[in-house]
């Protein structure tokens, strides 16, 4: 796969809030999404990781505000382009047809008092509004049925369809006008995990096809080894460390992933050593200083409460692939 | 679509010529069609305009009643037997408004109607036989109707072509009103019912082409509409009648409120002590001062002041008060009250009256809540009565557990009316018959709320009903207004009053002090009277 | 009115996240809510006046006096009446009969709607269906003519009287309300998890469940005590209550029915309405302020517009979140990494 | 389908508790109609003609309360609702079919156009929170604090007076007749326009701040986000989005809400001296009119009825939620 | 009355319950009215369990399969339509009152949500004495009921014990508050807990932490635990014995171990194939990797459920016989652990796995 950006996060900053009161809830993120890849956002509940999403697609609800940083988007065989700088009426039209978001309920996502039809049609006539009606139905009935929901669902209320169903008239709106980046914010977690495996089992043969990139968010981190290519973890509002799923599952490099690891029982093969993590997650409003992970750290020393630690190539594993903000020796980005 | 009310009648005489119309108003909310003229509760009852459609057989001055009415469908009437026997001589040549004439045969039904129905018969006139020959008609009563005498010639005539067609009389709205007056119906809706005039009549024609009158909702309503013209005559309580409604147009808006023959007062509860001493009541006579009353609570004009010492109201009543009392009007005497008392053996010691066996003197006045001219009055006598001494409080009633109260005598004192009638007879009765006294805590009376209890009143109520010389009927009124003065079963504050207010600006020819013709108010039976005097102003 | 109009959020589920919501902090909150203050304040100012009011009021209202119908002066602050009473004593011992009546009313209709609503949603089966076909039947009919019709047939109604009559008409709207919470309450896992301890049914409604209801029972007797001040004050306009004593209804009926407006005295007229106007607004401050205590969505946030670094003010709004720094859309790409610096001491 | 038919069962049961009501309650009241003919009377009505009068009401015969119960349904079933009182003796039915309309138009239209204009501007305060919409509330507040009947009195009084154009009382120009021509109908509207006004500031709050407060509710929930994320414009969102959903609360709130405005109207009609039910009520009340009374309070809570079945209607026809099928 | 126990020993049956069933029945509207039948969700039928001293059962199985009414009937909190309750070997039926708190002393619950199962209006206090003194071991004075709360903190470890004791539920994070929650349950010294999906509101980091936390108590205090989850491999790490639902029914059980690595039934196969697994060689969507007992298509409904099997029109494997039999319960051939294995499935008729 060629590893061309389609999203550059830099040096993301949201707060909830202004002035003394503000929580900051991302700090200084950077994060580069690459053209049909799934990336991974991984992290307990809290780190940040729909502030993420939303923030991204400045989609933060009040008292959120963006308080630093860029995020570029290139689109395909065109200039790059700030999202933060969009005006309203740009940031409408980017919306949707070039990043799509699926949000974890979707029964709280669709409105209950339109049918199916209705709202999906709404994108297509807010985004394409010189497609004729029936295009537009055509259009929409070929994406349910790439879902696997049946044309005559569409004149259905969302009451009427079952959690699995929703969630994937959820994700054939998120496809319908083709977009390049598709954000999941646990788009599973509500449904068992026969369905879960159902619902993904499709959005991967989707994007086979189509072609998007996909930011998957979720705090199950077995479940993003198995289906992401990359895996970013998330404490307390900063990105701590970023891999292959694969040497991130394998070998994890900060001490919060190896925690996090460490506290799945696996289905299969050996029992192991369920560690866990000690303590409670941070409290934004009063991070500890240095890493923010020092206090709940096995490893941790001076350094790590006096400093914040970089991201970046680990030196003991110079793979361009890998990055990670920890003070532990070897972990230490190259100079 | 923007004619304004407030216009109306100048634009019928904006162009020189004079008024055409007459504006009416009553403050009865809106109305239902019904032009019964016998029911109390239809339309043309609540606003007057009955007696413009259905004429009496002799048109009594309301405000003169003893003296002889006006031959009016009836040319000349006869009593005999001591008013048991009434003779009637009809008038010829009158029509009905649908063309039909009107003959003695319609003015025996009209007894006949009320003999036959009690509830018509609202008087409750002890009707005997009912005979008619050519223009004739001959009644007679099972008793003598001296006192009812102006009741039984003010009767109205019906047409027996139309209401021997009614299935039940008491309950007919009569769509279309028949009757030997100048004016028929021309509209009605629930504001306002329009007459016109017809195109004869016995007498001439009046000038007043059209009235209509309007049914306000209430007295704010009504009084606006006096206050910018809208109405040209109405009677309605006005309070600080002089900056509402006279000063809106000094020339123009005027009032006349002339007494009749009944009376409002202090009722007092006779029966409970210590004010089942005459000279208590005396007393407190003595330091109620109707003057405020009359000028705070009645507004200067509703109530007109007592001026008499026997309740008597004047002028109405000037010629039945007894020589003794001709000149003796009531006022204000504290110290001749507290005299009064103190020979009575009461005590006043500091401000409080003390009666004779050593209690304070304390009344609670009662009225009902709405009643505001009522709960006004109360609030000047209790300030009054505590010039000597007496605590009074007052209570605010509902307006039923009120007249409970009365009904069953349990009450201290609170103001209250009489009846009235062509003589002071109606009063007195009203406030002293024994034949209607029932003790304390049993109601259904129908007067005497007090427990006024003398034999004496109950005797010359009775001589005076009964009697068959005007000599003896003198004798028994002049006893009765002595008992009034020494007994004092209630304190008269303030007369009835049949007035109204209206407006001289387009019509002139108004009943007034100087021109006592008849009664003002446009509900009487008068009112026909006084639109048949009414001549355009400036003509 | 207002009344069922600021009850009908109280009816919106609230979701999870409220009711774990701090609770001890709230408590304070409230009082720290500006409207909810104001409200409080002027409230207590009523509540005063009608505890003092006749001992501080100059004249005896009913006392007649040689000024009639006075403009208001110096002697007379809000003028005197056509016998000459003074107005300003007649507001302040009228504040009296209609705080009793407003907040007696208020304690019957919320005890009542207490009662049925709690009880009709906890016990479910007939016994709810019984009960709120009962409210409903309230509900329907129109309370306000209810309530005349009924006033007018008691005899020698006085406070009490029209207060209970008031109390006993309007109880069926916080009934509702409450039944619903209460419904939502039952299946709350912490009731279960009382019933699974063992606790009584008693003390499940009394101890855990009335508690969590608080705020809908105070806001749903703040509505019935607005709605209560106004069908006493209409009651006494109309002349159907037969009040012995002063409150600002009777001061109106005998404005109106002495035709205050037509005669110019607006002095007589204008204060007692005002009064209730502002112990009006008064109650609905408060209720707002409940309001917000029970759905902290509904607080306006202070700031909904935000300064940039470099000036420009953005608006806070659903969908469009501001961002506070400078765009170039030119501006270099920055360098991947940087040292944060003392971002992390915050 | 189950909804309505439930919906139907409440509405037989709180009709018939409400006639029953309404039977009963003139019942217990104490006094009777010729007392309050003696008292409108006041002196003018000799003691013979009051017993000629309760022979004339038919209040000399006495019944079983129950055969009189009986009697009174059989009534309500023919349409006939007794005769009047205080208009003996013209039928209720007649009363009320003359003052109903006026009732209706005025308060029928001020009341939605009430509704109307609040939720309008609840939507956009509550969508733009923070704008100028905000401040708007203090002062709607305030006015719906105050009494309509003095909010009415006062808007007589300096708007009404001599020579203004807009007239104090009446429900038309005193001399017209009712019917459908351009004269008629402008009086009617120019007579209805102060009580509507007073009306509306009266009432205009309460939907301002029931919309808002939905709206801001609605306006954090998920499908809002989503609809912003959609790239739909602002104006679709708020109206298709949120203020469609908000308004459900709102529209059961309607209904029940009327039962407050039709008591608010008795005082509307009563100040403005318009021709309406409310005004017949308080008549009736003040002259013990019990047959009139009965019908003025079964039209009302009838129509209540109606208006609380037309917004369940429109419920289930806005929330597909509630049209579940079996 | 009660039977003279022996000094009770790890394995003795503490909560049993056999052939147990209820259904709820459906709110009927006017139309019903003239039918005959009943409607009622079918939302258990027919269950065996038995919860020993010192064990964990975890009971497993999707979302609406019935395990939480397993609990609350278990509980008493619910009405069974029929079957049967036994505590320490005798039937129990009660519905309030004393009985039902007697019955509380013995068996006690854990709600799912640790945010709603603690009242926000009250204390950590005040939910932890009303616990001890509703059964009678808050002590005779305030200084033992206060060293009686202490102890019950320290036993969840929520050290130190003052700082927790006057907090609201709102000042907890969501650990501390499944703490309380089972504080609150041993506040009544019971033999039995039920817990119902005691950790899936949890955050991964946390819900390791009170799983661990149970499993203490099971051991120090010999506590017969049901452990109700949806998350197949936490009873694979947590539980003694698992057991499998689908649709109300009991479909497969045995030695967790045993299931989650050899699953016998049809849909604990699905279910362990769809579960999210690092150590899975191929990624998700790969076409080899779709899950082989993958039937499609949804849960069935209670109202009505499927005749025969409830699982068979999601079997691939499914037979006419499926459709028309309920099977009952086979046992299995051991494999490896040598404990009890059994599958309710007609695959399994003849006692061999296919
Ligand atoms: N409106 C707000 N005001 C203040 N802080 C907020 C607000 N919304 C979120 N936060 C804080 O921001 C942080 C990040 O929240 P976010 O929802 O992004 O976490 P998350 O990683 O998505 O968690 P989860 O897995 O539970 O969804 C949290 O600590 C949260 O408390
Ligand atoms: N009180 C009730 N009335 C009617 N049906 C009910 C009731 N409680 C549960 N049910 C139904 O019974 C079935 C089983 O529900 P239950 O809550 O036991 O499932 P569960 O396995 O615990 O699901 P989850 O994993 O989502 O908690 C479901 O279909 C549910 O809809
Ligand atoms: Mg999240
Ligand atoms: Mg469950």
């Amino acid at each position: 796969m060629p590893k061309e950006p389609v999203l550059e996060i830099r040096n993301f900053n949201v707060d909830y809030g202004l002035g003394d009161q503000a929580v900051r809830a991302i700090r200084d993120v950077t994060l580069t999404l690459h053209r049909g890849e799934v990336l991974g956002l991984a992290g307990e509940s809290g780190s940040g990781k729909s502030t993420l999403a939303y923030g991204v697609t400045r989609l933060l609800p009040p008292p959120g505000v963006i308080s630093g940083g860029s995020v570029i988007y290139h689109p395909p065989g065109d200039q790059p382009y700030d999202v933060m700088a969009l005006s309203p009426a740009e940031l409408r039209k980017f919306r949707w047809a070039e990043t799509s978001i699926v949000f974890q309920g979707a029964m709280n996502s669709l409105n209950p008092v339109h049918k199916v039809s209705t709202q999906m049609l709404d994108v297509i006539r807010a985004h394409e509004p010189q497609l004729s009606g029936p295009a537009r139905v055509a259009r929409a009935q070929e994406m349910l049925k790439l879902v696997g929901i049946s044309a005559d669902r569409m004149d259905a209320y969302p009451h009427q369809l079952s959690g699995g169903m929703r969630q994937r008239v959820m994700i054939g709106m998120a496809l319908v006008l083709e977009p390049q980046i598709v954000i999941m914010d646990e788009p599973t977690t509500a449904l068992d995990v026969v369905m879960q495996r159902q619902i993904l089992a499709q959005l991967v043969e989707l994007r086979e096809r189509l072609g998007f990139s996909v930011l998957f968010i979720t705090h199950d981190l077995s479940l993003l080894v198995e289906f992401s290519d990359r895996i970013a973890i998330m404490y307390g509002g900063r990105i701590v460390e970023q891999a292959r799923s694969a040497d991130l599952y394998k070998d994890s490099l900060h001490p919060y992933s190896e925690g996090l690891l460490k506290s799945f029982p696996a289905l299969r093969g050996p029992r192991r050593e369920l560690s866990g993590i000690p303590g409670s997650p941070p409290d934004l409003r009063g991070m500890p200083t240095g890493c923010s992970f020092h206090p709940r750290c096995p490893h941790a020393f001076d350094r790590c409460s006096t400093d914040i630690p970089v991201l970046g190539v680990p030196e003991a594993r110079n793979d361009p692939n890998r990055s990670v903000a920890c003070w532990l020796p070897g972990r230490v980005p190259v100079a | 679509a923007c004619s304004n009310g407030d216009t109306n009648n100048s634009t019928a005489s904006s162009g020189g010529t004079a008024a055409t119309v007459l504006n009416v108003g009553m403050p009865n909310g809106p109305q239902t069609e019904n032009h019964n003229p016998f029911l109390g509760s239809s339309s043309g009852a609540s606003l007057g305009y009955r007696w413009m459609i259905y004429e009496p057989l002799v048109m009594i001055n309301g405000i003169k009643p003893q003296e002889p009415g006006k031959p009016w469908l009836a040319t000349e009437w006869k009593w005999a037997d001591n008013f048991t026997k009434l003779s009637l001589t009809i008038r010829d040549g009158v029509t009905f408004s649908d063309g039909k004439p009107m003959t003695a045969a319609d003015v025996a039904y009209s007894f006949q109607l009320r003999k036959d129905n009690e509830g018509l018969n609202q008087d409750a006139i002890p009707y005997g036989t009912i005979t008619q020959s050519g223009n004739k008609v001959d009644l007679t009563f099972t008793r003598s109707q001296f006192v009812n005498q102006n009741k039984i010639l003010a009767v109205f005539v019906v047409p027996k072509h139309q209401w021997s067609t009614f299935k039940d009389p008491n309950q007919d709205t009569v769509k279309q009103p028949i009757g030997t007056g100048p004016y028929k119906l021309k509209s009605f809706t629930p504001q306002s019912t329009t007459l016109e005039l017809r195109g004869e009549y016995w007498q001439e024609l009046p000038k007043v082409k059209e009235l209509r009158y309007t049914s306000y909702n209430d007295n704010n309503a009504q009084t606006t509409a006096l206050a910018n013209g809208a109405s040209e005559w109405s009677f309605v309580f006005v309070p600080n009648v002089k900056t509402v409604f006279q000063n809106k147009d000094p020339e123009n808006h005027k009032v006349w409120a002339p007494a009749n023959l009944g009376i409002h007062g202090l009722w007092i509860n006779t029966t409970r002590k210590p004010f089942d001493n005459p000279a208590l009541r005396r007393a407190m006579d003595k330091v109620i001062n109707r003057d405020d009353i009359f000028q705070q609570a009645e507004a200067g004009y509703f109530y007109p002041k007592i001026e008499s010492v026997t309740g008597i109201p004047t002028p109405a009543g000037e010629s039945f008060i007894a020589p003794e009392f001709k000149d003796k009007l009531h006022a204000v005497d504290v110290d001749g009250a507290k005299a009064e008392l103190a020979a009575a053996g009461f005590k006043l010691e500091g401000d409080t009256l003390k009666d004779p066996s050593g209690k304070p003197v304390t009344i609670t006045l009662t009225d009902p809540a709405g009643w505001s001219d009522y709960i006004t009055s109360l609030e000047i006598i209790k300030d009054n009565l505590s010039t000597i001494g007496i605590k009074a409080s007052i209570d605010k009633a509902n307006q039923d557990a009120w007249f409970k109260a009365f009904d069953e005598g349990d009450f201290d004192a609170g103001m209250h009316w009489t009846n009235g009638g062509a003589t002071p007879y109606d009063i007195y009765q009203n406030i002293m018959d024994g034949k209607i006294l029932k003790p304390v805590g049993k109601g259904g009376v129908s007067g005497n709320y007090g427990r006024f209890n003398s034999p004496e009143a109950t005797k010359a109520l009775d001589q005076y009903a009964n009697a068959t010389d005007d000599a003896a009927r003198t004798a028994a009124l002049n006893t009765l207004q002595k008992i009034m003065v020494e007994q004092m079963p209630i304190v008269p504050t303030g007369a009835s009053n049949i007035g109204a207010l209206y407006s001289t600006k387009n019509w002139v020819g108004w009943p007034d002090e100087q021109n006592q013709y008849a009664p003002a108010q446009p509900t009487q039976q008068n009112a026909l009277q006084i639109v048949l005097s009414l001549k355009p102003a400036g003509a | 009115m207002s009344a069922p109009a600021t009850t009908i959020t109280a009816v919106t589920p609230e979701g999870p996240e409220v009711e774990a919501a701090p609770a001890k902090r709230q408590r304070l909150r409230f009082v720290a809510n500006p409207k909810a203050t104001t409200g409080l304040v002027v409230l207590a100012l009523f509540c005063l006046i009608a505890v003092i009011g006749p001992w501080i009021a100059p004249y005896d209202p009913s006392a007649r006096s040689s000024d009639l119908l006075q403009p208001p002066s110096a002697q007379h602050w809000f003028g005197t009446t056509h016998l000459g009473q003074d107005i300003f004593s007649q507001v302040l011992v009228g504040t009296r009969g209609v705080m009793f009546v407003g907040l007696l009313a208020g304690i019957v209709a919320t005890a009542l709607s207490v009662l049925i609503g709690v009880s009709s949603g906890f016990l479910g089966g007939a016994a709810d269906e019984a009960l709120s076909a009962l409210s409903n039947v309230f509900l329907v009919i129109p309370a306000l003519p209810l309530i005349i019709i009924v006033a007018s047939t008691i005899p020698g109604a006085g406070d009490l009287m029209i207060a209970l009559v008031i109390g006993l008409t309007s109880w069926a709207w916080g009934a509702r309300v409450l039944r619903a919470q209460t419904l939502s309450l039952r299946r709350r896992d912490y009731v279960e998890a009382a019933r699974a301890t063992g606790e009584s049914t008693w003390r499940i409604i009394t101890v855990e469940i009335l508690p969590n209801l608080t705020a809908i029972i105070a806001s749903g007797f703040v509505g019935t005590v607005i709605f209560a001040v106004m069908s006493e004050i209409t009651l006494a306009f109309i002349g159907i209550s037969t009040i012995s004593e002063w409150n600002w209804g009777t001061i109106l009926f005998w404005a109106q029915s002495q035709q205050a407006l037509a005669q110019g005295a607006w002095w007589w007229f204008v204060p007692a309405g005002l009064a209730i106007a502002v112990l009006g607004t008064a109650l609905s401050l408060v209720n707002f302020g409940i309001d917000e205590f029970v759905s902290p969505r509904l607080r306006s946030s202070g700031h909904t517009r935000v300064k940039t670094k470099d000036g420009r003010t953005v608006r806070m709004k659903v969908g469009f979140t501001p961002v506070l720094t400078t765009h170039d859309k030119t501006a270099p790409v920055t360098p991947v990494v940087r040292v944060d610096e003392a971002k992390g001491t915050v | 389908m189950k909804f309505l038919l439930q919906r139907i069962a409440f509405y037989l049961f709180t009709a018939w508790a409400a006639i029953t009501i309404n039977f009963f309650i003139p019942r217990l009241i104490p006094g009777d109609p010729v007392t309050s003919l003696i008292n409108k009377f006041q002196g003018q009505m000799s003691t013979e003609a009051i017993d000629s009068l309760y022979v004339l009401f038919g209040l000399d015969k006495d019944a079983s309360v129950w055969s009189q119960y009986v009697d009174y349904w059989g009534q309500v079933f023919r349409g006939d609702l007794g005769l009047s009182f205080t208009f003996f003796p013209t039928p209720v039915s007649d009363i009320l079919g003359q003052s109903l309309p006026w009732t209706i138009a005025l308060v029928g239209i001020t009341t939605f156009a009430s509704f109307v204009i609040g939720t309008g501007l609840g939507v956009l305060a509550g969508w733009r929170r923070g704008s100028w919409l905000d401040g708007l509330l203090p002062v709607t507040t305030f006015l719906s604090s105050i009494p309509y009947f003095w909010l009415g009195l006062i808007a007589i009084t300096l708007l009404a007076g001599q020579g203004s154009f807009f007239p104090s009382s009446g429900g038309y120009e005193p001399g017209l007749v009712p019917s459908w021509n351009s004269e008629f109908i402008g009086s009617a509207v120019q007579h209805s326009l102060l009580p509507a006004v007073t009306i509306l500031i009266s009432s205009v709050s309460g939907w301002i701040l029931s919309m808002r407060n939905m709206m801001v509710t609605v306006a954090s929930e998920d499908y809002i986000t989503v609809a912003h994320a959609k790239g739909l414009s602002e104006r679709r969102v708020m109206v298709s989005y949120a203020a469609r959903n908000a308004l459900l609360p709102n529209v059961s709130g309607f209904a029940l809400s009327l039962g407050f405005i039709v008591g608010g109207t008795l005082l509307v009609e009563i100040v403005f001296s318009y021709p309406g039910i409310g005004y017949n009520l308080f008549q009736a009340v003040g002259a013990k009119d019990y047959p009139l009374m009965q019908g003025v309070f079964l039209v009302i809570t009838i129509s209540v009825l109606v208006a609380n079945l037309i917004a369940d209607i429109a419920y289930l026809l806005l929330d597909p939620r509630t049209r579940k099928e079996g | 009355m009660t039977a003279t126990q022996a000094a009770p020993t790890t394995g003795d049956v503490v909560l049993e319950a056999e052939n147990l069933t209820k259904h709820f029945p459906v709110r009927r509207g006017l139309r019903d009215l003239f039918t005959r039948e009943r409607k009622a969700v079918h939302a258990v039928d027919d269950i065996q369990l038995t919860l020993r001293r010192g064990r964990v059962t975890a009971l497993v199985g999707e979302s609406g399969s019935g395990k939480s009414t397993v609990a609350r009937l278990m509980a008493q909190l619910y009405t069974r339509t029929s079957g049967d309750i036994r505590l320490h070997g005798e039937s129990v039926t009660v519905h309030g009152g004393r009985k039902f708190r007697a019955y509380c002393r013995q068996v006690q619950m854990i709600f799912q949500d640790p945010f709603a199962s603690l009242n926000p209006v009250h204390t950590v206090r005040y939910h932890l004495t009303r616990a001890l003194k509703i059964h009678g071991r808050a002590g005779t004075n305030s200084a033992e009921l206060e060293q009686n709360l202490r102890d019950l903190l320290l036993r969840v470890q929520l050290t130190p014990p003052e700082r927790y004791l006057d907090k609201f539920p709102h000042e907890l994070s969501g650990g501390q508050r499944q703490r309380v929650s089972i504080a609150r349950a041993l506040g009544a010294d019971p033999k039995a807990l039920l817990a119902d999906e005691p950790v899936s509101m949890l955050d991964v980091s946390i819900r390791l932490g009170v799983l661990n936390l149970l499993r203490d108590l099971k051991e120090r205090l010999d506590l017969a635990i049901l452990y109700i989850t949806h998350d197949i491999a936490s009873a694979r790490y947590f539980a003694d014995e698992t057991l499998v639902m689908y649709a109300g029914r009991m479909v497969e059980g045995g030695d967790s171990e045993t299931v989650t690595q050899h699953p016998a039934h049809p849909y604990t196969r699905l279910l362990i194939e769809s579960a999210p697994d690092p150590d899975r060689l191929d990624r998700v969507g790969d076409p080899k990797d779709a899950p082989a007992d993958e039937g499609g298509g949804e849960p069935p409904s209670l109202i009505a459920p499927p005749t025969g099997c409830r699982f068979h029109p999601r079997c691939v494997h499914a037979m006419p016989k499926c459709s028309t039999e309920h099977p009952p319960r086979f046992e299995l051939p051991l494999v490896d652990s040598g404990q009890a294995h059994w599958a309710a499935c007609w695959l399994y008729e003849e006692g061999a796995a296919k």
